[in-house]
């Protein structure tokens, strides 16, 4: 007898080999650089996230399986890698300054941001539960040694020690959650479950049941929504700002990809039971991180609090599941990966090495000394707050729309007076920008031209995705098909 | 012959005392390792049902586990050992700066 | 109509703002006249619209029409019709006043000309949209000027006041967008297309029980912003923390979109919901009559006197709008019109003596009208016409509302008219108090009368009180069309519902009599 | 016949309202810059001007056939909504042709007096613009051809009123006189625009003819309808006219300048009310009931008003009260359905109360100011010709034949007797018997006696220039002739208001009221109220010349009822405790309480409440890894159990 290899096919796998190579390539180089010339390994890391974001939006079109349907590339994963590489892209421009200024100029820096961004494809396009947690592996890992890279800052360890400890703590019920539907189903390929699921009795199987609950413990852990929440605001505060506002982002994106693929796909079967747990727990999510966000007084926690709130509405489009409900998600990932990197990296411009001023009162009076970059916070915050003409309008918007499309009006609802709820600390940051009185000097801000493009391309993104989002939704829309 | 079910029981039970484990010591080593135990008792779980099913993906899944713990291990020991620098304790209850 | 003339006046202020943007902030005077011209230019821009407009059709005019979001069937649709026309020039008027009134504001003229642009571009957008999705977009866009300008350039308690102002009116407006995406979807069920178009969305035949549940939606919305007794509560702090200009844009026009919000959206898409809730409406609507009335009287603070009477003479359009009757209708659209101008001309009056005294409360004046005979004059007369003297503004439509009442129901309109006596009761009070007596005060000694800029801003508006007030025929016949088609459709939806009740009832009764005869052949054999 | 370009006279009937609208607009605009010379001139030729239109008018519609006395001239829409149409036009027929004889005539007159009276005031432009426009909306009250018109006059007036009144503003009491004015004509305005509301949801229509045509055949005599409009209409009157319950403004108006006394709150303005009844007294008509409610108004009112008096001494406020009681006689007229004697009554009154007014302005004026009539006495031998004047007055409104006075309020008498009911005729004698009486005391007061005057005003009292006496003079003419318009009965006025009375069609229904009225009867009733007349003014002679300490025994004797009459029967100490204090007590609750504790407390504590949520649920997150841990597996296992075992 022959072994038969089974196929697979390079070329869709082509934005992550080109990543994995020139992370590798990177950490390599990292050596022969001296420290001066460091920042070229930033403005390389850029380049290739750019390139590799073109050859990614080439694979736009029809669906392509390999590796013996563990890998699959559609309009779907294309998009969400699409997503990662922009949030990538601008996390490097937030970083070049940002990691020289705080002195952990490193190569791996680079890399590790890189080796997530594979991660995440991986979750994205991973057809089979074995790639999407691999994906999910990769993803994590990379973070937990980024949460922690300001090594001499007690808050930087105590983030990465939380994160990690309590990531693998998750990543042992998602396995077991595995595990079960393995058992139950006898095969860990998504399709393969959805067939099964199809022929066979699902929701008067306990271990069917077990497992998608523990699934659901897992990736809500990923993506942050209650009641497995609570690691976020503290590694959030505690990680350099600049991964921060990447883990905001990026990771949150993909862990919701994964999500959406493998309950859409995988366990529709057994959804009038999940739907229901997801619908308490997006309820909850969305109250609680708006609640505690207004009580909070650092900026980075209070913007930790709020993307819980936005996985709570994020989770809506889940439920509300469908075409609408799934273009809506990508939709609103993309918007929100812009106005949040926005408000990040106005974060790092007036971040100083040793303090950060994250305090929102550090932003009194901003309005008038530095009024440009007022009005950007100003344009974030509004955006993040869904008021229009913004991109987080359009995003709440559609899947406000999407719930309400299938049905889950209460839950629309509580999502509008929930934005209400975050209307409120979003403007306190305006007040303070323009209301009061500058409490001290500001310090000259860090504005270094990656900065300052990196600024533009989010305010742009913001704006452009609230007034002309025509072209973006139609690609959404052409990126609902799930295979 | 033992049936396959005490197998799956053995692995529930190892799983909740790793859980358990956790949840009640302080150390963060030893909570790493109860972690540890956890992914173990998946995978006892993946082995059991694979042989169940007589289907490889089970044990290949298996393989991946203790790979990623491995990987986990080197950088959760790593950020231990760079915590202990800081702070001179490993012990959790003593690592709260950031709260509320 | 080649010429896209509403997209250019409802931008232009936009252009305008985007324009200030790049001018150094220390050129005050450059940047005040900039804004100046803008306005006066809109203005001039927008008078077209009334010599041009065409009475003889009920049809929207001037209308714009260009797809915007395909995906969702979202258009930037914009037209007018003979019911948001008036309250279009009235916006671009207004705006012009209070920029020329805010010419005193010494700091960051330059980001205030800019909010009071973008206010502009905003509140005209709202007045023009025929997409529902689009007012939306104008609806929440304005908020974040106004709210920008209370909270800046307003007084001691302006954060509070501006935040909550923001957070009230926008916890109505979210209802409203749940709302507005129901009846996307409705109309999609019902006609296969995705549009929020307006137009099309009056043919949707909504069923009674989502009628009503609709309706109440934008009626918060509405409701809020008119404001309603009892959610008028931000309008006292709103007012009394906001500049001169800011509280009369507040007045003049912000109020009047809750309003105009009844007429254009809640009556034609929710007839019979509408019918059901006039009593409630009704009731709510005389008891800010009088009750804004009779807390107005005891005001110590100008500026809250003033905006309590706001709510009285609202309560007095939210009457005219729901009896659907012609006079009633168009008594409401005119008293908008009216509060617009007398209660703006009001707070420029008390803020032209605030900017000289740097006080509103009423016992630190007395006798003024020795020192200012000119502002005393004006002041007369725009009192006068809040009070509705037959011959000014204010008369015609309080009249023709209190007809329309009438006509559908004596009580509402005798409990209404009591305002009427009130109103008179709480101005001349209040005048007396500021302008007669004595001139005790020696702070008061030493007031100017009002200087040309003053001048410029009231008498535009007089002559308009005037010339409303004695010839009001050229605003009245452009409503009609529009006011008359609106009713009829209301009308109309409203009895295709009654029948269907009807019928519904019948077959409920047929089948009832179908068992009963059942049973009763069961019965015989 | 002069014709004026060729078109009647009639058609000029614009002018009437022009020439004082040009008076109002000039002297408003440029006044300040003017002298005061010129403002004067100006402000007198309009109003001159306008009565001699108002005359020629007048000749023109005498040349028509009586039942074709009426012209209407339309100008433009002024509201059009809908079916409701509201025309701004002027209608000319007897009745409002005599209104504006007497308004311009009058108005006239006291303008000219004005010019030397208020020469001294430093608002001298403003008071003429006030007078003017004034003059205009009374016109424009009496000519309009719809009630919503007529409505633009009414509130006219009013605001005109306020604003002289007040014309001293800075005196307190005078603005506060002035704001009572105002509102207390807003509590009727209040009915009348309900009574037009409703008029035009009856007929479909608010102009005058169409109305009265339709009135018929609408409504059946004694409908509910027809009650309520009249009713509601006579509560206008009631406010405008100062009749009970609302009669409270008009002494206090006496704030205002004497010669606004004269032409406002004398002569022409208080008298609207009962214009406007008679206008509509078709609708009256139509209502039994409410002729009744007029007719008591208006002969309580008379007494009422007379009573109080008696005991006052400020000269203005006892012609306050007696104008007051006089148009009560008017109303008791229309009441009992003489709308025509009303009419007549109001003429004649016009002509002798703007007289005594105007002559206890000259009294004012020369004695510096003072109005206390304590401080007054003898000045007869000071300023003769007020004296004569006034005196002539006095008898007129006292109805000593044959002064004008006698003439009016003697038929008043009879109709009262014959259409009425004796005790409305009582009523009016007995109010007759205190008229005459007050009016004496008022006149001995005054000019006779010792001077009770302090030396130095004594030193300075002088006669009035001629500019104040002339006016003076020829009232004293009219008030001596006037009477004569009506007599002997079946007179020219009844004759040429006939058309009007009944809406024109069914003519001389009212007209020839005093055939069916035997002669004797007619004749001994002018003897009754003759010596009643004479009773009165002995008793005051009595008791101010005989006797000067009578007086004061009396109001020992009776000390309670005097106290009461001299408060005035405590009627505005009433009003402010039963309605204004109460008013603005419950606004205080209201504003304090309601508005700022519970719907704005509501308001504010939603906001602390979810702050408050905020602050607990924020302790949750103890920044403990195994507390998160925890949450994480206490959420798994809810989860997992939930799952299998609730859904």
């Amino acid at each position: 007898m022959e072994i038969v290899i089974p196929p697979f096919d390079l070329k869709s796998i082509s934005p992550i080999i080109i990543l994995t190579i020139s992370a590798m390539f990177i950490l390599v180089a990292d050596v022969f650089f001296r420290k001066k010339f460091k920042d070229s390994l930033g403005y390389l890391s850029f380049l290739i996230v750019v390139m590799t974001g073109m050859v990614a939006f080439t694979q736009m079109g029809k669906p392509v399986y390999s590796f013996s349907d563990m890998f699959v590339v559609d309009n779907f994963s294309v998009f969400f890698n699409l997503i990662f590489l922009v949030s990538t892209a601008i996390t490097i421009l937030l970083s070049v300054s940002y990691v020289k200024q705080e002195g952990i100029n490193y190569g791996e820096y680079y890399t590790l941001i890189l080796f997530a961004t594979i991660g995440m494809m991986l979750m994205a396009g991973g057809a089979d539960l074995l790639t999407i947690f691999l994906g999910l592996e990769i993803m994590s890992i990379s973070l937990y040694v980024l949460a922690g890279f300001r090594r001499d800052c007690v808050r930087s360890n105590e983030a990465s020690l939380k994160y990690f400890l309590l990531g693998a703590f998750a990543t042992g019920f998602l396995l077991y959650g595995i595990a079960m539907l393995y058992g139950a189903t006898g095969t860990t390929n998504i399709k393969g479950i959805a067939e099964f699921l199809a022929n066979n009795p699902a929701l008067s199987n306990p271990m069917i049941v077990a497992g998608t609950s523990l699934l659901i413990v897992g990736f809500g852990f990923k993506v942050a929504c209650v009641p497995f929440h609570k690691w976020t605001p503290d590694v959030y505060e505690g990680a350099p700002t600049a991964i921060t506002a990447f883990m905001s982002v990026g990771p949150k994106a993909a862990a919701f990809a994964a999500f959406l693929r493998v309950f859409l796909v995988a366990l529709p079967a057994v959804e009038q039971k999940w739907s229901i747990i997801l619908w308490v727990m997006a309820v909850l999510t969305m109250t609680v991180g708006n609640l505690v966000a207004i009580a909070q007084t650092n900026i980075k926690r209070m913007l930790a609090y709020s993307s819980i709130a936005h996985a709570g509405y994020a989770l809506m489009a889940i439920i509300a599941g469908g075409d609408f409900g799934i273009a809506s998600l990508l939709f609103y990932m993309l918007a929100y990966a812009f106005m949040n990197l926005g408000a990040f990296a106005v974060v790092i411009v007036l971040g100083r090495k040793g303090e950060e001023n994250a305090n929102i009162e550090d932003y009194n009076g901003l309005g008038y000394k530095h009024p440009l970059l007022a009005v950007t916070m100003c344009i974030f915050m509004f955006s993040l707050a869904g008021i229009p003409p913004m991109a987080g309008f359009i995003g709440k918007f559609y899947i406000f729309s999407a719930a309400i499309k299938n049905g889950f009006i209460i839950l629309a609802i509580i999502g509008v007076v929930n934005s209400v709820i975050s209307v409120y600390y979003y403007l306190r940051v305006t007040v303070v920008m323009y209301m009061k009185e500058p409490g001290r000097e500001f310090a000259p801000l860090s504005l270094s031209p990656f900065l300052i493009l990196a600024l533009i391309v989010t305010v742009w993104g913001t704006i452009h995705l609230g007034i002309f989002p025509a072209k973006i939704i139609a690609l959404a829309q052409k990126s609902t098909l799930l295979y | 012959m033992i049936l396959l079910t005490w197998y799956l029981i053995l692995s529930g039970v190892l799983f909740t005392i790793g859980a358990v484990g956790v949840l009640i010591r302080r150390n963060a080593i030893v909570i790493f390792m109860c972690i540890e135990l956890m992914l173990n008792a998946v995978n006892l779980a993946f082995v059991t049902f694979a042989r169940q099913l007589n289907s490889m993906d089970g044990q290949i899944f298996v393989f991946f586990i203790m790979t990623v713990a491995a990987a986990e291990a080197a950088v959760g020991l790593a950020i231990i050992i760079a915590i202990y620098r800081n702070k001179a304790t490993v012990n959790v209850d003593n690592i709260n700066l950031m709260k509320w | 109509m080649s010429l896209p003339i509403l997209t250019i006046v409802t931008f232009l202020p936009l252009a305008g703002a985007i324009w200030l943007l790049f001018i150094n902030g220390e050129k005050q005077e450059k940047i005040k006249r900039i804004a100046l011209v803008i306005a006066i230019g809109d203005f001039i821009l927008s008078l077209p619209l009334f010599f041009k407009f065409r009475l003889d059709t009920s049809e929207f005019q001037f209308v714009e029409k260009v797809s915007w979001i395909k995906e969702f069937g979202i258009s930037y649709y914009v037209g007018i019709d003979g019911i948001s026309l008036f309250l279009f020039l009235l916006t671009s008027f207004l705006t012009l006043i209070c920029i020329l009134a805010s010419w005193n504001i010494k700091d960051r003229i330059k980001e205030y000309m800019i909010a009071m642009l973008v206010l502009e571009t905003g509140m005209l957008g709202v007045f023009v949209s025929l997409d529902l999705f689009l007012f939306y977009v104008f609806w929440e866009l304005m908020l974040i000027p106004m709210y920008l300008i209370i909270g800046v350039w307003g007084g001691p308690r302006r954060i509070y006041a501006t935040i909550k102002f923001f957070i009230y009116t926008m916890a109505g407006s979210v209802l409203m967008l749940v709302a507005i995406i129901v009846i996307y979807f409705m109309n999609q069920k019902a006609t296969g297309e995705y549009t929020f178009d307006l137009l099309k969305i009056y043919n949707l035949d909504i069923p009674m029980g989502a009628q009503f549940w609709l309706f109440l939606a934008f009626f918060f919305a509405f409701a809020i912003k008119v404001p309603m007794f009892p959610f008028h509560t931000w309008l006292p702090d709103a007012h009394v923390e906001a500049p001169t200009a800011g509280s009369v844009i507040l007045a003049g026009v912000l109020l009047k979109m809750g309003t105009y919000g009844f007429v254009r959206f809640s009556l034609p898409m929710f007839p019979y919901a509408s019918h059901q809730f006039v009593p409630l409406i009704a009731w709510l609507a005389i008891a800010g009559i009088i009750y804004g009335a009779l807390v107005a009287m005891v005001q110590e603070d100008l500026k809250k006197l003033v905006a309590y009477s706001s709510v009285s003479h609202l309560g007095f359009v939210m009457l005219g709008i729901f009896v659907f009757n012609i006079q009633g209708m168009e008594g409401g659209i005119l008293q908008m019109i009216n509060h617009g101008l007398s209660t703006g001309a009001l707070f420029l009056l008390v803020g032209m003596i605030y900017e000289r005294r740097h006080t509103r409360m009423i016992a630190d004046f007395g006798g003024l009208t020795k020192k200012m005979p000119i502002f005393a004059i004006f002041f007369m007369i725009i009192t006068l016409s809040s009070i509705g003297l037959p011959g000014l503004n204010g008369f015609v439509g309080e009249f023709l509302v209190l007809v329309g009442v009438f006509k559908s129901n004596v009580v509402y309109a005798v409990l209404a008219a009591t305002g009427v006596v009130l109103s008179a009761c709480y101005m001349l009070w209040m005048f007396q108090r500021v302008m007669f007596n004595k001139l005790t005060n020696p702070e008061n000694k030493k007031l100017k009368d009002i200087d040309k800029r003053e001048w410029a801003l009231l008498l535009p508006i007089t002559i308009l009180v005037f010339w409303i007030g004695i010839y009001p025929k050229p605003l009245i016949s452009r409503m009609d069309a529009s006011v008359n088609h609106l009713l009829n459709q209301v009308d109309e939806k409203y009895k295709v519902t009654l029948n269907r009740l009807k019928i519904e009832k019948k077959e409920v009764e047929y089948a009832v009599k179908e068992e009963k005869s059942a049973e009763h052949t069961i019965e015989v054999d | 016949m002069p014709y004026f370009f060729g078109c009647s006279y009639l058609d000029l009937i614009g002018y009437v309202l022009l020439f004082p609208l040009a008076g109002t607009v000039i002297n408003g605009f440029l006044g300040k810059k003017l002298n005061k010379a010129i403002v004067g001139i100006v402000g007198c030729t309009a109003i001159g001007l306008s009565f001699i239109v108002s005359f020629f008018v007048f000749i023109d519609l005498l040349k028509l056939a009586p039942e074709h006395r009426v012209f209407e001239k339309d100008y433009f829409t002024w509201i059009g909504s809908g079916a409701f149409e509201a025309i701004a036009g002027l209608q000319v027929d007897p009745l409002s042709v005599i209104m504006i004889l007497v308004v311009s005539g009058v108005g006239f007159l006291i303008h000219v007096y004005s010019v030397g009276y208020m020469h001294d005031d430093d608002g001298f432009y403003r008071y003429f613009t006030y007078l003017n426009l004034f003059t205009f909306s009374m016109l424009l009250l009496v000519l309009a051809n719809n009630f919503l018109l007529m409505f633009i006059g009414w509130e006219g007036v009013g605001l005109c009123s306020y604003l002289l009144i007040g014309f001293w503003f800075e005196k307190k009491s005078a603005s506060d006189a002035g704001m009572k004015a105002f509102i207390v004509n807003r509590v009727g305005d209040f009915g009348f625009i309900l009574a037009i509301m409703l008029i035009f949801v009856t007929f479909n229509t608010i102009d005058f003819t169409d109305v009265f045509h339709a009135a018929p055949e609408h409504l059946q005599t004694g409908s509910f309808i027809a009650t309520m409009i009249t009713l509601l209409l006579f509560v206008g009157a009631v406010g405008k006219s100062a009749q009970i319950p609302l009669y409270t403004w008009l002494p206090d108006a006496m704030e205002g300048p004497t010669p606004v006394s004269a032409l406002i709150h004398a002569a022409t303005m208080v008298t609207a009310g009962v214009y406007m009844v008679v206008r509509c007294n078709v609708l009256y008509t139509l209502s039994p009931f409410s002729l009744t409610v007029v007719a008591v108004i208006g002969g309580a009112t008379a007494l009422f008003a007379a009573t109080i008096g008696l005991a006052q001494n400020d000269i203005k406020r006892v012609l306050a009260y007696s104008t007051v009681s006089q148009i009560g006689y008017m109303f008791l007229a229309c009441g009992v359905g003489a709308y025509i004697t009303g009419i007549f009554h109001l003429v004649t009154h016009a002509f002798f109360k703007a007289l005594l007014f105007l002559g206890s302005g000259s009294v004012i004026h020369g004695l510096g100011g003072e109005q206390d009539m304590r401080k007054m006495g003898g000045l007869k031998k000071y300023m003769p010709t007020t004296h004569t004047t006034f005196l002539i007055g006095t008898l007129a409104i006292a109805g000593i034949p044959p002064f004008a006075g006698f003439f009016s309020k003697d038929e008043i008498l009879l109709d009262a007797f014959t259409k009425g009911s004796l005790l409305l005729w009582g009523l009016g004698a007995f109010a007759a018997l205190l008229t005459a009486f007050y009016m004496f005391r008022l006149l001995f007061m005054t000019f006779y006696g010792k001077s009770n005057m302090t030396k130095h005003v004594e030193e300075h009292v002088h006669e009035s220039p001629m500019s104040i006496l002339i006016p003076l003079l020829v009232l004293a003419l009219l008030s001596i002739l006037g009477g004569f318009i009506g007599f002997p009965t079946a007179s020219a006025i009844n004759s040429f208001l006939a058309p009007v009375i009944g809406g024109g069609h069914h003519s001389m229904a009212d007209g020839g009221n005093l055939h069916h009225v035997s002669n004797s009867l007619m004749f001994s009733m002018m003897g009754i109220s003759t010596g009643i007349a004479i009773v009165g003014i002995l008793l005051a002679y009595l008791m101010y010349i005989k006797q000067p300490d009578l007086p004061a025994k009396i109001v020992g004797k009776f000390k309670l009822i005097y106290k009461i009459i001299y408060n005035k029967y405590y009627v505005d100490e009433i009003y402010d405790a039963t309605i204004v204090k109460p008013t603005v007590k419950t606004s205080f609750i209201l504003w304090k309480i309601v508005d700022v504790k519970i719907i704005d407390g509501f308001v504010n504590a939603v906001a602390r409440i979810v702050e408050l949520k905020s602050e607990v649920l924020k302790l949750f997150q103890t920044g403990y890894v195994r507390n998160y841990a925890l949450s994480i597996l206490l959420g798994g296992v809810i989860i997992i159990v939930c799952s299998l075992v609730l859904l």
